[in-house]
C-alpha cells in the first residue's frame, strides 16, 4: 500500500488529464464492445500508448543507471524493417519474433558495450545508433514502406484476446515481467546502487558494467517489441518514420513518472503511468478538434503544469502550507 | 559527359525514395555522372551540399528544395560559377534568373483535383469531410489544403468537419483517423476522408476497417501522390481516388539540361508535370504493376 | 538579552521530516576565542553549523552578528557577512584547479576580467602557509583528501573576516598538518576572529580551544571554559554517562608466527603508486598501517583489494596463488574493505540504511539470489544495534545520517559479509569518542573471532592500542615492521620519518 | 607538457587536422580556402548555438530548446520585417525574447528543482508551437540592411570568403572563451558542473547563475536564429529540427563532458568543424544513398569518439609511466 501512496502524484495527474479531456470531448469515456473487442477512445489510449510504454520500461532502467538511450526509435525502425521483411518472405511468426527480438537485443548490447566498457557518454553512445540505425532500417527496406499481408503477424498490432487488444496485453505483460524481474531479484537494488554511486558500488563488488549492459539490452528488447507492434499495426514497415522522436516521449514518460535523470531510484509502474498521461494528452488533442498548430503548445503547457505540481520544490511548499493550516486549525 | 550534383531533401517517404531512384535511373540511362547528397530534411544541409557541388565544379545542379525560401545567396554563387540549376518538385521564392528551370507539379492544383473529384462524386448530398493534413508547416500540407478548400468553396453541402495533422505517416494517419471516427459518432457522420498523401490514407483505411466500416463505401477515401499501395486499396474498393505526383521529375530536367548544354536552348521557367487523377475505373491493378518496381 | 558576543544564536530549532534534530539551541561565540562544538555523532553539530552559515534555513530562532540581527539565506550571503566555513564533507570542486577552488566567487580581477596570474600567485602564497606544495594550476581531483581538506581550510580562513567555522577539519590530517593548522588558528585568534571548531579528538580540544559547547540529541547541554572542565566531566557531558578510555597497548594477540599466513603478498607493487612490498596476514591478527599523508597507505589497500592492478609480485590465499584484479576477485576470496573517502567511495546516498548494509552481501550473492526482506531486516536491525547507528531507522536514506553514523553503516556493510580479511582505511575518522571506543573494541573482538584485519589509521595511539603488528610506510615504501613490544607511539613516529628509499 | 584536462581538446584538434588531411588526399579540391570558408559559413549558426550549449553542458545541464528557438527567432524576425519593422529593431526584439525565454527556463529549473532536460524539452515544444502560431508558411525577407550585413566579408584567396556569418561565429566563440575562462560567471558555471551542492556550499549564487546561464544560452540560440535568418533570408517554423542534438554532439566531440564541469569552449569549435567536415566529405563523395549517408555519419561519429578515447587512454598511460619513472 505504500506503493500506491508513492504513485499518488502520477495517478492524480492522469486523473486530471482524463477529466479535462472528458470535459472537452464527452464521448471520451464510453467503452463498448464491438466485433468482440473493447472499443472506445479510452481503449485507443491503451493501444496507442504501447510503443511509448514499452520504450519507457527499458528507458526507466537505463535512466536509473544514470544513462539515457536515444537510439530506441531507430531500433524500433530496424526491428520493424526486419520483421516486415521476414513476414513478407513468408516466415512463421515465431521465427519473426525470435529474430526481431534477438536483433533488438544486439542493438541494446551494442549501446551497452559503448557505455559500460568503452565508457562513452550515454547520450553520444546512443546518438550513434540513433543516426546510423535509421539508415540501417532504410537500407533494409530500401526506403519504401514494406507492406505485407499476414494476419498472424498483424494480430500483434490489431488482434485481441478476450476482447482486450493485443498491444495493451503486450505492454502490460512486459511491464509486469520486467517489473517482477528487477524487483523479485536483486537487479533493481543493484541498478539503483550503480545509478546513485557507481564508484561505491563497484567497490562493494557490484558488477556495474554488466548491470549497465543489461539495462541497455533490456531497453533494446523493449524497443524491438515496440517496433513490431508499430509494424504489425500498419501492416508494413516504415523505416523512415517508425519511432521517430519517440525516444523523447519515452524519456518524458519516465520523468513524469518521477524517476530522476540523475539516476537512482526508479519505478516502472510510475513510468507506465507517465506514458499513459502523455498518450491521453495526445489522444485528447486529437479529439479536441483544435487546429494542429496548437498541438505542441497545449502539450507543453500541460506537461509543464504536471511537472510543476510534482516538483519537489512545490511539494515542499505545499507540505509547509498544509502544516501551517493544520497548526492554525489547532489553535483556533 | 556531364557531372550533375543532386541535392535531395531526404528519404522521409516512399514517394521521395522513388524520386531518388528514378533520378538515378534517368542519369544512368543518359550516361550522366550523378553526385547525390541527402540533406536529412534540413535546408542548411542542402545549402552545404550545393556549395560543395560548386566547389567541386560540377556541370549542373538539381535541387529538390525542402522549403521555398532562402535560396538567393547560394544560387547566386552557382550562377557566378556558371553552373545551371534546375529545381525539382517544388518552386522557390527567388528571382527566376537564378535557375534554369523548375520541374514541378502544382501542389495547389493537386489539392484542387482531389477536391473537384469529391465535389463531382457526392453531387448535392450533404458530406462531412475529415482531413488528414501533412506535417504542420510543410509546403505540400499548406498547398494541398488550400487547393482542396478552393475546390469545395461555394459547395455548402461539403464541409470539413475535422482537420488534424497526420505527419504524412501511416501510423499517425491511422491514429488520427481512429480519433476522428470516435469523435464523429463512430464514423457514421463522416462521408469522406481527404488525406494529403497516400500513406496517411492507407493508415486511415485500416482505421476505418477496424471500426467496422467499409472504406471506399461508407467513407470515401481521396488522397494524393499515387504510390503503388493506394492502387491495391483501390483495386479492393477501399480507396476511391488519388492524384498522381510523378516521381519522374529528373527526366524532363535532364532533357532540357542536355539541350541547354548542347546549344544553349533556354527552357521555359516552369515545366509543370501532370497531376493526373486516378479512380477505381482506371485499372488500378495495371497501374500498380507498372509502378511497383519504381522504388516507391 | 544583550548580544554583545561576536556571534550569537538563540532558540534555534530544526526538523527534518518531522523529526526535531535541533531543539532550542543557544550558542554564543566571542571574538578572539576558539570555541569547540562537541557532541556525539548525530547530536546536531553539523546541522547547527549549516544553519548559522546560511546553508540551511532554521525553523525557529534568531541570530546576531556584532549585535545586529542577521539572516543569511545562502552561503554566499554568509560569506559576505564575513563568515567562512569548512563543512564536514570536504565541499570543494574536483573539476576546478586548486587556485580556482581557493578563489571561487572572489577571484582577483583586472578590468573586469579574472586575473589568473595573480590568482595563481596568491594561491601559492596562501598554501605555503600550511606547508602544502600543491600546484595551483592542477585540478583538485589530483590530490588526496588530506590536501583537499587543507585547501578547504585555507579557503575558509582566507574569506572569513569575522567568524570561521571548521567542521571536523582535522579528521583526515596527520599530526604535522594539525599543528600547522593550529598555528594558523592561533594567529587568527590573536587577530580577533571568532573560531568554531568541531572535532572528536579531545586532545586537540584541550590543546587549542578556549571554550566548549556540548550538544546532545539536538539540545544544548552546556557551555564552559575549557580550563575549568576536566576531561572526564567533558566526556560525561557529551555522552550523558561515564566512559573508560583505553588507549594503552593491550599486548593482546601476540603474533603467532607458527600458524601459516592465510594471506600473502610477495613483491606486490605498482609503478607510480607503491613500491613492491611483502606482506603476510594471519587470521586473528590486526596489522596496523602507519605513515604520513601521501606515504602510500591507501595505495597499499587499493592494491590488496584489487581496485588497482599490480604490475609486479603475486598474491596467495591459503597457499594458493590468486589474481586480484577487481574488487569482485578480492571479495570472492573473503576480503572486505572500508574505503577512506566515505562520501564518494562509500555510501550510496539515496538508498536506505538497510540497503546500504546489505549491499556488499547482495553483490557477492549475485543478482539472481536476492536477500529476502526478512533477512535484510534482521541484518539491519542487528548492526544498527551492535554499532549503535542513530537514528535507528533502517528505512532512512543514508545521506540523511550524520557523518559518523554513515561510517558505522559502511562498517556494518562489510561485517554482514563475514569477511576473512577486512581492510579498514581510517575506520574511526569522524567517529565520536563513545563510538570510537566501541569500534576499537569491535576490532579487538573480530580479531579474537579469528578475522584477519588490516587497519590504516592516522591516529597512532589507536594503532598502538589494537595492532598486533604495525607496518610503517614512508614515501610509498614499506619501511619498517614493528611487532609486540616494539609497538609504541615513539617507535612509529620515528619510523615514519625514515626516508622511503632508505629501506 | 599538456595538462590532463586539456587532453580531450588536443585530441579533438589532432583528429580534425588528420581527418582534414585524409580528405584532402582523396579530394584535392577540399584543400581550398573556398571549402574552408564554406565550412565556417555553413556551420555558423550551429557553431553559435553550440557556444551556448557548451556553457549549459559545462554546468551539467542541457538545452533541448535550441533548435526550436532558432526556428522561432527566424519566423519572428521574418514576420516583423515583413510587417515593416526595421531588421535591426527586429533583431533586438528577437534577442530580447529568446534571452528572456532562456532566463525563464533557468528560473524554472532552479525554482522548481526540475531537471533541465525536461524543462528545456517543454521549452522545445513551446518555442516550436509558438513559431507555428506566428506563421506556418516560410516567410522570405529582403531588406537593404540584411544585404549590407551580408556584404561584410573578408576575401580569401581562390574565391574563398570569410563571410559575415563566419566572422560572427568566430566572435561568438571569442566571447565564449573569455566568458568561460576570464569571468566569475564562467567560473561559477564550471563550479555548478562539478557539483551543484558543493558549489552552493562554496557560496556560488545558484539562482543567479542558473538564470544567467540559461539566459545566455537563450541569447546564443537567438543569435543563432538570426544567423540562420541571414543565412537563408527567411523564417520558417519547421527549420532546424534536431539542431540541439547536432550542437550537443559538437560539444561532446569537442571534448566536453556531458556530466559537466570539464571542457573547453574552443573544443566545441572543432567539434562543429568535425561535423561539417563529415558532411562536406559526404557531399564530395556523392555516391552515398540516403541511408548510407546516415550510416556513414554514425560510423564516423563512432570512429571519432573511439579515437578520442584511445588517445586519452594512451596518454593517461604514458603520464602514469612518466610519473613513476620521474618520482
Ligand atoms: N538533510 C538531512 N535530512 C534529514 N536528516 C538529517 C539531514 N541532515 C542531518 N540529519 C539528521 O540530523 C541529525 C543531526 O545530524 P548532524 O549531521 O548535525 O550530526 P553531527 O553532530 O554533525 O554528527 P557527526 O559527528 O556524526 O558528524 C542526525 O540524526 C541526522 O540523521
Ligand atoms: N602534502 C601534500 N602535498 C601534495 N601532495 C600530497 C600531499 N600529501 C599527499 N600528497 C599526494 O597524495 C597522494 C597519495 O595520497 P594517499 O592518500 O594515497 O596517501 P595515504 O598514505 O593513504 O594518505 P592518507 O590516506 O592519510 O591521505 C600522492 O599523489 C601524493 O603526491
Ligand atoms: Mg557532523
Ligand atoms: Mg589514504
Amino acid at each position: 500500500m505504500t506503493k500506491l501512496k508513492q504513485l499518488r502524484p502520477q495517478l492524480l495527474a492522469l486523473a486530471v488529464v482524463l477529466v479535462l479531456i472528458g470535459l472537452i470531448s464527452p464521448g471520451f469515456f464510453s467503452v463498448t464492445v464491438q466485433n468482440g473487442r473493447l472499443y472506445g477512445s479510452l481503449i485507443d489510449v491503451g493501444v496507442r500508448v504501447a510503443p511509448v510504454a514499452l520504450l519507457a520500461i527499458g528507458m526507466t532502467l537505463v535512466i536509473a543507471t544514470k544513462g539515457i538511450d536515444l537510439s530506441v526509435g531507430a531500433v524500433m525502425a530496424i526491428t520493424g524493417a526486419v520483421a516486415a521483411t521476414l513476414v513478407a518472405d513468408g516466415h512463421s511468426v515465431p521465427v519473426v519474433l525470435a529474430v526481431s527480438l534477438a536483433l533488438g537485443l544486439v542493438c541494446g548490447i551494442w549501446n551497452g558495450v559503448l557505455v559500460a566498457f568503452l565508457d562513452i557518454q550515454p547520450i553520444i553512445a546512443t546518438l550513434i545508433l540513433m543516426v546510423a540505425g535509421r539508415g540501417i532500417a532504410q537500407l533494409i527496406t530500401g526506403g519504401v514502406i514494406l507492406t505485407f499481408n499476414d494476419p498472424a503477424f498483424s494480430f500483434i498490432g490489431s488482434g485481441a484476446v478476450l476482447g482486450i487488444p493485443m498491444p495493451i496485453l503486450i505492454w502490460l505483460a512486459m511491464g509486469l515481467a520486467v517489473g517482477l524481474l528487477v524487483r523479485r531479484s536483486a537487479l533493481g537494488l543493484l541498478i539503483e546502487a550503480v545509478g546513485i554511486n557507481r564508484r561505491a558500488s563497484m567497490l562493494v563488488g557490484v558488477r556495474a558494467r554488466f548491470l549497465i549492459l543489461a539495462t541497455y539490452a533490456i531497453s533494446g528488447l523493449c524497443a524491438a517489441m515496440a517496433g513490431m507492434i508499430v509494424t504489425a499495426d500498419i501492416h508494413g514497415a516504415d523505416a523512415n518514420n517508425a519511432g521517430l522522436w519517440l525516444e523523447l516521449d519515452a524519456i518524458l514518460a519516465v520523468v513524469i513518472g518521477g524517476t530522476s535523470l540523475a539516476g537512482g531510484r526508479f519505478s516502472i509502474t510510475a513510468s507506465l503511468i507517465g506514458a499513459l498521461i502523455i498518450q491521453a494528452l495526445n489522444t485528447g488533442i486529437l479529439m479536441s478538434g483544435w487546429p494542429p498548430e496548437f498541438n505542441l503548445i497545449v502539450k507543453a503547457v500541460v506537461i509543464v503544469a504536471i511537472l510543476t505540481l510534482q516538483s519537489p520544490a512545490v511539494a515542499d511548499e505545499l507540505s509547509v502550507l498544509r502544516g501551517m493550516l493544520r497548526r492554525k486549525g489547532a489553535k483556533s | 559527359d556531364l557531372t550533375v550534383g543532386f541535392s535531395q531533401i531526404g528519404s522521409e517517404s516512399g514517394w521521395r525514395a522513388a524520386e531518388t531512384t528514378v533520378t538515378q535511373q534517368q542519369a544512368k540511362e543518359r550516361g550522366i555522372d550523378l553526385k547525390f547528397a541527402d540533406a536529412q530534411q534540413k535546408q542548411e544541409n542542402q545549402i552545404k551540399a550545393v556549395r560543395g557541388f560548386i566547389a567541386q565544379g560540377v556541370d549542373a545542379i538539381l535541387i529538390a528544395p525542402v522549403v521555398a525560401t532562402g535560396w538567393d545567396e547560394v544560387l547566386g554563387e552557382a550562377k557566378e560559377a556558371e553552373i545551371p540549376v534546375i529545381l525539382l518538385d517544388r518552386q522557390i521564392d527567388a528571382p527566376d534568373d537564378l535557375y534554369l528551370t523548375a520541374v514541378t507539379s502544382d501542389q495547389v492544383f493537386e489539392g484542387k483535383v482531389a477536391g473537384e473529384w469529391l465535389v463531382k462524386d457526392v453531387g448535392d448530398k450533404a458530406c462531412k469531410v475529415v482531413e488528414l493534413q501533412g506535417t504542420t508547416g510543410s509546403s505540400p500540407a499548406i498547398n494541398r489544403k488550400k487547393g482542396f478548400e478552393e475546390a469545395i468553396a461555394g459547395k455548402s453541402n461539403i464541409t470539413i468537419a475535422r482537420s488534424q495533422t497526420g505527419d504524412f505517416t501511416r501510423t499517425k494517419g491511422k491514429e488520427v483517423m481512429e480519433s476522428f471516427i470516435k469523435a464523429e459518432n463512430g464514423g457514421k457522420d463522416i462521408c469522406a476522408v481527404y488525406a494529403h498523401n497516400d500513406d496517411m490514407a492507407v493508415g486511415a483505411i485500416q482505421a476505418i476497417k477496424e471500426a467496422g466500416l467499409k472504406p471506399g463505401t461508407d467513407i470515401k477515401v481521396v488522397s494524393i501522390d499515387a504510390v503503388p499501395d493506394i492502387f491495391l486499396a483501390m483495386q479492393a474498393g477501399e480507396a476511391n481516388a488519388t492524384v498522381e505526383l510523378t516521381p519522374n521529375m529528373a527526366g524532363p530536367a535532364f532533357d532540357v539540361l542536355e539541350k541547354f548544354k548542347a546549344d544553349g536552348t533556354l527552357p521555359p521557367k516552369w515545366i509543370q508535370t501532370e497531376s493526373k487523377l486516378f479512380t477505381q475505373a482506371d485499372d488500378p491493378k495495371g497501374v500498380y504493376e507498372s509502378k511497383k518496381d519504381l522504388g516507391y | 538579552m544583550t548580544h554583545d558576543a561576536l556571534l550569537s544564536a538563540q532558540g534555534i530549532d530544526k526538523s527534518f521530516f518531522g523529526v526535531k534534530v535541533l531543539d532550542g539551541v543557544d550558542f554564543s561565540l566571542r571574538g578572539g576565542e576558539i570555541h569547540a562544538l562537541l557532541g556525539e555523532n548525530g547530536a546536531g553539530k553539523s546541522t547547527l553549523v549549516k544553519i548559522l552559515t546560511g546553508a540551511y534555513r532554521r525553523d525557529a530562532g534568531a541570530m546576531w552578528l556584532d549585535g545586529q540581527e542577521v539572516e543569511p539565506r545562502s552561503v554566499a550571503e554568509a560569506q559576505a557577512l564575513g563568515i567562512g566555513t569548512v563543512y564536514q564533507e570536504v565541499n570543494l570542486l574536483d573539476n576546478l584547479t586548486v587556485a580556482e577552488n581557493l578563489y571561487l566567487g572572489r577571484q582577483p580581477r583586472r578590468m573586469g576580467m579574472i586575473d589568473r596570474r595573480r590568482m595563481r600567485g596568491d594561491a601559492a602564497t596562501l598554501l605555503a602557509r600550511y606547508g602544502v606544495g600543491a600546484d595551483p594550476d592542477e585540478t583538485l581531483a589530483h590530490y588526496p583528501v588530506a590536501v583537499r581538506q587543507i585547501i578547504a581550510i585555507a579557503r575558509a580562513v582566507d574569506l572569513s573576516g569575522k567568524v570561521l567555522f571548521l567542521d571536523e577539519p582535522t579528521a583526515s590530517l596527520d599530526a604535522r598538518e594539525v599543528q600547522a593548522l593550529f598555528t594558523v588558528l592561533r594567529q587568527l585568534r590573536a587577530q580577533g576572529l571568532g573560531i568554531v571548531i568541531i572535532t572528536h579528538f579531545l586532545d586537540q580540544v584541550y590543546q587549542i580551544a578556549d571554550r566548549v559547547t556540548v550538544l546532545r540529541n539536538g539540545r544544548m547541554v552546556g557551555s564552559r571554559a575549557i580550563a575549568e572542565l576536566p576531561r572526564r566531566d567533558l566526556v560525561a557531558m557529551m555522552l550523558g554517562r561515564e566512559l573508560a578510555e583505553a588507549t594503552a597497548h593491550r599486548g593482546s594477540g601476540a603474533t603467532q608466527p607458527d600458524t601459516p599466513a592465510a594471506f600473502l603478498f610477495e613483491g606486490y607493487g605498482k609503478r607510480g603508486s607503491i613500491a613492491p612490498f611483502d606482506l603476510d596476514i594471519r587470521p586473528g591478527e590486526v596489522v596496523g598501517i602507519a605513515g604520513l599523508l601521501g606515504s602510500g597507505r591507501t595505495e597499499t589497500a587499493r592494491l590488496m583489494f584489487g581496485i588497482d592492478r599490480p604490475d609486479s609480485g603475486q598474491a596467495a590465499v591459503d597457499g594458493q596463488p590468486v589474481t586480484l584484479h577487481s574488487p569482485q576477485d578480492a571479495i570472492g576470496h573473503g576480503f572486505g574493505m572500508c574505503p577512506e573517502e566515505r562520501k564518494t567511495d562509500g555510501i550510496v546516498g539515496d538508498l536506505s540504511v538497510r540497503q546500504n548494509i546489505v549491499l556488499a552481501l547482495q553483490a557477492s550473492r549475485g543478482w539472481a539470489r536476492p536477500i529476502p526482506r526478512r533477512e535484510a531486516d534482521a541484518l539491519a536491525e542487528r548492526y544498527i544495534k551492535a554499532l549503535d547507528i542513530r537514528p535507528p531507522d533502517p528505512n532512512r536514506p543514508i545521506k540523511f545520517l550524520s557523518g559518523g553514523n554513515q561510517q558505522k553503516a559502511i562498517l556494518a556493510r562489510w561485517l554482514a559479509t563475514d569477511p576473512r580479511l577486512l581492510i579498514l582505511d581510517e575506520p574511526t575518522r569522524g567517529i565520536d569518542i563513545g563510538a570510537h571506543a566501541e569500534i576499537i573494541n569491535l576490532i579487538e573482538k573480530l580479531r579474537e573471532d579469528g578475522m584477519a584485519l588490516v587497519v590504516i589509521s592516522s591516529e597512532i595511539e589507536e594503532l598502538v592500542a589494537f595492532s598486533t603488528r604495525v607496518i610503517v610506510l614512508s614515501d610509498r615504501h614499506h619501511v619498517r615492521e614493528l611487532r609486540g613490544a616494539e609497538i609504541t607511539a615513539e617507535a612509529i613516529v620515528e619510523a615514519m620519518a625514515v626516508p622511503g628509499d632508505a629501506a | 607538457m599538456i595538462r590532463a584536462r586539456y587532453l580531450p581538446f588536443v585530441a579533438t584538434v589532432l583528429i580534425f587536422v588528420v581527418a582534414y588531411a585524409l580528405c584532402a588526399l582523396q579530394f584535392p579540391n577540399m584543400l581550398s580556402f573556398r571549402v574552408l570558408g564554406n565550412l565556417l559559413t555553413d556551420n555558423a549558426f550551429l557553431g553559435i548555438a553550440a557556444v551556448g550549449m557548451t556553457f549549459v553542458i559545462l554546468s551539467g545541464g542541457i538545452d533541448l530548446s535550441m533548435g526550436s528557438v532558432i526556428a522561432f527567432t527566424s519566423v519572428f524576425v521574418a514576420v516583423l520585417v515583413r510587417a515593416g519593422v526595421h531588421p535591426a529593431l527586429a533583431f533586438a526584439l528577437a534577442l530580447a525574447v529568446s534571452t528572456s525565454f532562456g532566463a525563464l527556463m533557468g528560473l524554472t529549473i532552479h525554482a522548481l528543482k526540475m531537471p533541465a532536460f525536461v524543462v528545456t524539452l517543454a521549452g522545445m515544444f513551446l518555442a516550436r508551437g509558438a513559431a507555428f502560431l506566428i506563421s506556418t508558411d516560410s516567410v522570405p525577407i529582403s531588406h537593404d540592411f540584411l544585404k549590407q550585413l551580408k556584404g561584410i566579408y573578408i576575401q580569401l584567396p581562390d574565391k574563398g570568403k570569410l563571410s559575415f556569418l563566419a566572422i560572427l561565429m568566430l566572435l561568438a566563440f571569442a566571447v565564449g572563451v573569455i566568458l568561460a575562462h576570464r569571468t566569475r560567471f564562467g567560473a561559477n558555471v564550471y563550479a555548478l558542473g562539478g557539483s551543484e551542492q558543493s558549489a552552493e556550499l562554496m557560496g556560488v549564487p545558484l539562482r543567479k547563475t542558473m538564470i544567467q546561464l540559461y539566459a545566455f544560452s537563450g541569447f546564443m540560440a537567438g543569435l543563432a536564429g538570426l544567423a540562420y535568418t541571414l543565412y537563408t533570408s527567411a523564417g520558417y517554423s519547421l527549420a532546424t529540427v534536431g539542431v540541439e542534438l547536432d550542437a550537443i554532439a559538437a560539444v561532446v566531440v569537442g571534448g566536453t563532458l556531458l556530466t559537466g564541469g570539464s571542457g573547453l569552449v574552443l573544443g566545441t569549435l572543432f567539434g562543429v568543424l568535425i561535423q561539417g567536415l563529415i558532411q562536406t566529405y559526404i557531399v564530395f563523395d556523392g555516391t552515398l544513398s540516403s541511408w548510407w549517408t546516415k550510416i556513414v555519419i554514425g560510423m564516423l561519429l563512432f570512429a571519432f569518439i573511439v579515437l578520442q578515447r584511445l588517445i586519452l587512454l594512451v596518454s593517461e598511460r604514458r603520464a602514469a609511466i612518466r610519473a613513476s619513472s620521474g618520482g
